[in-house]
């Protein structure tokens, strides 16, 4: 980004981006349905399995599939360990942008391995998993993951503690961390913003209890909310998000049902969607992640439209930067925790 | 009690612990020797696909039929096939030339699901490096084709179910064979029948 | 044990004698006898920074649970003769525009006060290199050379970058300079005299037995002692501190424009530094060479002055381990607003822990007025971001 | 001449240093201030100044005002010269390279000049009144605690005044400043 200075205090910012452009929906478009699956991985590289139930949820409102219930609680688990991994990272990657020499982002990393691994048991490879289908998973859960999965919820609280004892009373943290770059929630809102930072700002509005989508509504858990939005909120709205998201895994784990993983009756090769068009969204970690799909009733995608959260989230970095230090830059842009493989598609 | 310094504390606190932990607790080390100790990969996990043939020898057993459908599905398109002829030109079920360019390939494992005949599978090896940009990172048949017994060492659950399904497959066409030819056989028998028949009625 | 104890010194005398009788001018001896403290010190010194600049990876290492460099060598410790080759061999990049003179001439600036300082440090029971009698004053002096240093590597490099890292550094070091001098003049009110034997001499003896009469153990000592401290890791620019290499926000500071040895002279020189620093710390509040139990006084005294050297320098380490950064207006406000009063308190209890006797009842009056102030400051400081006044709002 | 000072330097190097020492700092202060006055480049002549700063502090420790030494070091080279060079940068950073006051004309002769007169007039005094007559005092190594009792003792009033007379001017800088950044 171009971040003109007078002496420290940030004047103008301007994010420059664009250089990840990787013509995303132009090839969705040109291949089939299923071949786009694995491109979603690439979108939010960080947490791969919500996208993919982005893509797939948005496939079935378009084509009317109905998904299983084991294939939902399975979405549920893997999608709430993604978020569970990607706000550990974002707690690692604030501390090293403050310059903690990557201490508590070694921790975080150290925890996230073992939930990559959980993730290639189940599809095969840690981050580039391509594992939702129109319908359902691409296959079951192998023996003894869910005995592993168990324990690392079990643990993942104690892991939480150990972190919010290293930073969260950290003077230091609170003096670089509170009072920067407040948000009020008229702002927030008319920014378009979504995901932890809209609900640091005070908004209370979560996709999962929103739309109720996959089988949210059958599992208790809490949506916390700040009263300030400034970078300190940000930072705590993750760390009690993953608690809260320990409490929906711990209750997914326990409820799984048998039975298909995938609804029989979808095609995966050579599906043709009736003609029409459909806009699915999650709560992705980083916030409303959308696919806007139109089907010309061929088995290519006419349109493709991805709704990335890290995009929409980084047109408001300049308002917030104005009049802060350097140093505050960083730790505003890693609070508003983007990607650019989904900034840039 | 928010004592002022109470919080650096607690982080020197954690730090300590695990700089001490690091050295008497075994897990809190998650780093491997690499060349060393070989990182153990769960069954599932994939690298790049590789031809199963069964039996001993590669072209003969080979399962795969060049049927396309895996070229066509690729999402990067980096699987090259040219069916075989005999010398009189018709095409046989089988490739002369498969090619799969793992520089292009992102083992997105799509190929495994849609090839009907259970012949492209997703191989776990993954010291794939090598110092040619183009020869060595085209795989061509030869490299590609491994055996079903190295199929079993690598995905054993994975493995004896594709087996079981490849059996099921061959005693059902056997029944329907069968069936095919008891029905062909008890046409034939009332064709017989017929032919010795109609003499009597023309008389 | 004894002859453990004096062998550095006798070692010296024994080869001067041999010299000595071979017919070597009196007057030479002499000027050899310093080449030769001269040598073992900077040869010492050296040894440590290449040890440190080891082991301070390992020791980041194992504070996140990994290795650390253990390829080259034994337990990586071939590493600093890697690192050493490397710097050696890199290409040593001065950009065209910039000042040649003043660029060549900072790391040199830079590395002088930092050997310098080490002539004054009492290193065993009388092996001090230059028994100067104001030695701390020394100290200090020498060591404002290396704010020079900063400015010219800063402004040499013709880089916006590093001018801005270079003001920084300067602000820093000279706003951290002043609870410096006033927590180590405080140690040096209570021994009575500016000379670092004086002081150490001062710490001698164990009180009820065991415990030394360090000036740690005391509350105006142990408060000058972390205001030292913190003064001390702002003097070498290292963790929270370290805004002048602020890696994420600039480059790398006043050394961007540097590559190869010269880059290498002011790692070193940084090391060096802080070694220093933390002897002045062992020597003002650690009880320099004396044990910390009566019976352990038979081990050498030098091997207890660097035995608290290093363990100082290993704070430091999991200090920078810990630590995020600091803004530059918090480094400073803090430094104003908390170090300064604090060092004044400090300065004043000691005082009263001198005149109400030194005995038990000093010890708690001076906790009294060291104390208060801190709560006072403190609270005052953290007031404005305290965790509990953050609540969260939760909805079903 | 020179051989048999090198004889001496060999004998008995305290006395041969303690000579030429002296002479040493002094040639590198006269010629740093020299220089000083005049490079062009403001940068380097503030160099050049804390070098004589330097040079200076060394000469009163080769004359034995260790204390006096260490304060001009500190003071001198530690906030003086950082003082100049803030100065510097933070008024005319960008004209920086060419000093824009001419050293033609007038200027350098005028200089020398009053040099030279006030050279003559210190040499003069040196050589008639009879202070200057009675041999150089050794070098009077004054231990800091005396220092450290005359400033308290005697000296208590000068030192409270100058210290009130700092305090007044920094907190005039002060309010120079803050009223600086509101216009």
């Amino acid at each position: 980004m171009n971040v003109t200075l007078d002496g420290e205090t940030v004047v103008k910012l301007q994010p420059v981006f664009g250089y990840l452009h990787r013509n995303h929906e132009k090839i969705a478009e040109g291949n089939s349905w299923l071949a786009a699956v694995p491109y979603t991985d690439r979108l939010d590289y960080i947490c791969p399995l919500t996208n993919n139930w982005a893509y797939t949820l948005a496939v079935e409102t378009l084509a009317g599939l109905e998904v299983p219930e084991r294939a939902e609680y399975i979405r549920i688990i893997t999608a709430e360990l993604t978020r569970l991994q990607n706000h550990v990272a974002f707690m690692g990657f604030i501390l090293a942008d403050m310059g903690a020499w990557g201490s508590a982002l070694m921790y975080a990393f150290r925890e996230r391995e073992k939930i990559l691994d959980l993730f290639e048991a189940l599809t095969g490879a840690r981050m580039m998993c391509n594992y939702m289908r129109f319908g359902g998973c691409r296959c079951d859960l192998p023996s003894g993951w869910l005995e592993s999965a168990g324990q690392l919820v079990e643990g993942f609280p104690a892991f939480l503690d150990e972190m919010e004892a290293l930073l969260t009373g950290n003077e230091i943290l609170l003096a670089r961390l509170q009072g920067v770059a407040p948000l009020t929630p008229e702002r927030a809102i008319n920014g378009g913003l979504s995901g932890p930072i809209l609900r640091a700002a005070g908004v209370d509005y979560d996709i999962r209890k929103v739309d109720n989508y996959g089988l949210y509504s059958r599992f208790k858990f809490r949506v916390p909310r700040g009263r300030v939005g400034d970078c300190y909120d940000r930072f705590m709205i993750r760390v009690l998000e993953a608690r809260e998201s320990v409490e929906i895994l711990k209750q997914a784990l326990v409820g799984i049902p048998d039975g298909p993983v995938v609804n029989p009756k979808a095609k995966q090769r050579g599906f043709r969607p009736p003609a029409g068009e459909a806009y699915g969204r999650i709560e992705g970690p980083k916030g409303e992640l959308g696919f806007y799909l139109i089907s010309d009733g061929s088995d290519r995608p006419y349109r493709f439209r991805v709704r990335p959260p890290s995009l929409i989230n980084l047109t408001l970095l300049e308002e917030l930067c104005l009049g802060t230090k350097i140093a505050d830059v960083m730790v505003i842009l890693g609070s508003i925790d983007i990607v650019l493989g989904e900034v840039d598609r | 009690m928010n004592f002022p310094g109470i919080g650096l504390l607690k982080g020197f606190v954690v730090t300590a612990r695990n700089f001490l932990g690091s050295y008497v607790e075994k897990d809190r080390l998650t780093t491997r020797q690499y060349p060393e100790e070989r990182p153990k990969l769960p069954e599932n996990s994939r690298s790049f696909p590789f031809l199963v043939f069964d039996g001993e020898d590669p072209e003969a057993g080979m399962r795969c039929v060049a049927c396309k459908i895996c070229e066509k599905e690729c999402p990067p398109q980096c699987i090259y096939i040219i069916q075989d002829r005999d010398a009189a030109g018709k095409p046989l079920k089988r490739p002369r030339i498969f090619d799969i360019d793992i520089s292009v390939c992102m083992s997105c494992q799509i190929c495994v699901e849609v090839c009907p005949f259970e012949s492209i599978r997703m191989d776990t090896d993954y010291e794939l490096s090598s110092f040619d940009r183009f020869g060595s990172l085209v795989l061509d048949k030869s490299k590609l084709l491994k055996s079903n017994a190295y199929y079993h060492g690598i995905h054993p659950t994975e493995a004896s179910e594709t087996d079981a399904r490849i059996e099921a497959d061959r005693k059902k066409k056997e029944a329907a064979a069968a069936a095919k030819a008891e029905a062909a056989r008890k046409a034939t028998a009332e064709k017989a029948a017929k032919a010795a028949h109609p003499p009597e009625e023309t008389k | 044990m004894e002859l453990l104890e004096r062998a550095p010194v006798e070692l010296k005398n024994a080869f001067l004698r041999v010299l000595g009788s071979l017919g070597v001018p009196e007057g030479m001896l002499a000027i050899l006898s310093a080449v030769l403290i001269i040598g073992t010190v900077i040869g010492v010194f050296l040894g440590l920074f290449a040890l440190m600049s080891v082991m301070e990876r390992k020791i980041l290492a194992r504070v996140q649970n990994r290795y650390g460099p253990n390829r080259a060598g034994p337990f990586g410790l071939f590493q600093p003769v890697a690192d050493g080759i490397k710097m050696l061999t890199k290409e040593d990049l001065v950009p065209r525009a910039a000042d040649k003179v003043v660029h060549f001439l900072a790391p040199v600036v830079m590395m002088v006060p930092a050997l310098l300082v080490l002539a004054i440090l009492p290193y065993g029971r009388d092996m001090v290199p230059v028994e100067l009698e104001s030695g701390i004053l020394f100290f200090f002096a020498v060591g404002a050379g290396t704010e020079v240093a900063i400015f010219m590597a800063g402004w040499a490099s013709n880089n916006k970058y590093s001018v801005l890292g270079a003001m920084r550094a300067i602000a820093q070091m000279i706003s951290y300079e002043i609870p410096l001098v006033i927590s180590a003049v405080t140690a040096a009110m209570i021994a009575g005299s500016l000379s670092p034997s004086v002081i150490v001499a001062a710490q001698g003896g164990f009180a009820a037995g065991f415990l030394p009469h360090w000036f740690v153990t005391t509350p105006w000592g142990f408060t000058a002692a972390l205001l030292f401290y913190i003064g001390a890791l702002a003097e070498s620019n290292r963790s929270p501190f370290d805004l002048p290499e602020g890696e994420s926000e600039l480059v790398a500071g006043h050394l961007t424009e540097y590559s190869g040895f010269k880059y290498a002279t002011f790692f070193m020189a940084e090391y060096i530094g802080m070694f220093a620093i933390c002897g002045m710390f062992v020597t003002l509040f650690l009880g320099g060479w004396q044990a910390p139990l009566p019976f352990l006084t038979v081990v050498p005294s030098w091997i207890w002055f660097f035995g608290k050297v290093c363990f100082v320098a290993f704070t430091m380490v999991w200090v920078r381990a810990t630590l995020p950064r600091l803004r530059v207006d918090h480094l400073l406000a803090f430094a104003w607003k908390f170090l300064l009063p604090m060092s004044f308190a400090a300065f004043l209890s000691a005082a009263c822990w001198h005149y109400a006797g030194r005995g038990p009842a000093a010890w708690f009056l001076s906790l009294v007025v060291v104390g208060i102030p801190y709560l006072v400051l403190g609270l005052s400081f953290t007031s404005r971001f305290s965790v509990s006044r953050r609540t969260y709002l939760f909805s079903e | 001449m020179i051989c048999e000072s090198l004889k001496t330097c060999f004998d008995d190097p305290g006395k041969f240093l303690g000579e030429w020492f002296v002479l040493l700092p002094a040639l590198v202060l006269l010629l740093a201030a020299a220089a000083a006055v005049v490079l062009r480049n403001l940068i380097h002549a503030t160099l050049c100044l804390t070098l004589s700063f330097i040079a200076l502090g060394i000469l009163f420790i080769a004359l034995g005002a260790e204390f006096v030494g260490f304060v001009q070091l500190l003071v001198y080279v530690g906030a003086v010269a950082m003082l100049i060079v803030f100065a510097i940068l933070l008024t005319r950073p960008e004209r920086l390279a060419k000093s824009d006051t001419a050293l033609s004309g007038l200027g350098p002769a005028g200089g020398a000049l009053a040099g030279f007169v006030t050279l003559g007039v210190l040499l003069g005094f040196l050589f008639t009144s009879p202070i200057a007559k009675k041999s150089l005092p050794g070098p009077a190594s004054a231990p800091v605690a005396e220092i450290g009792h005359a400033l308290m003792g005697d000296y208590k009033a000068a030192l409270i005044v100058v210290g009130v007379l700092l305090t007044a001017a920094l907190v005039g800088a002060a309010v120079l400043a803050m009223e600086d950044k509101n216009s």
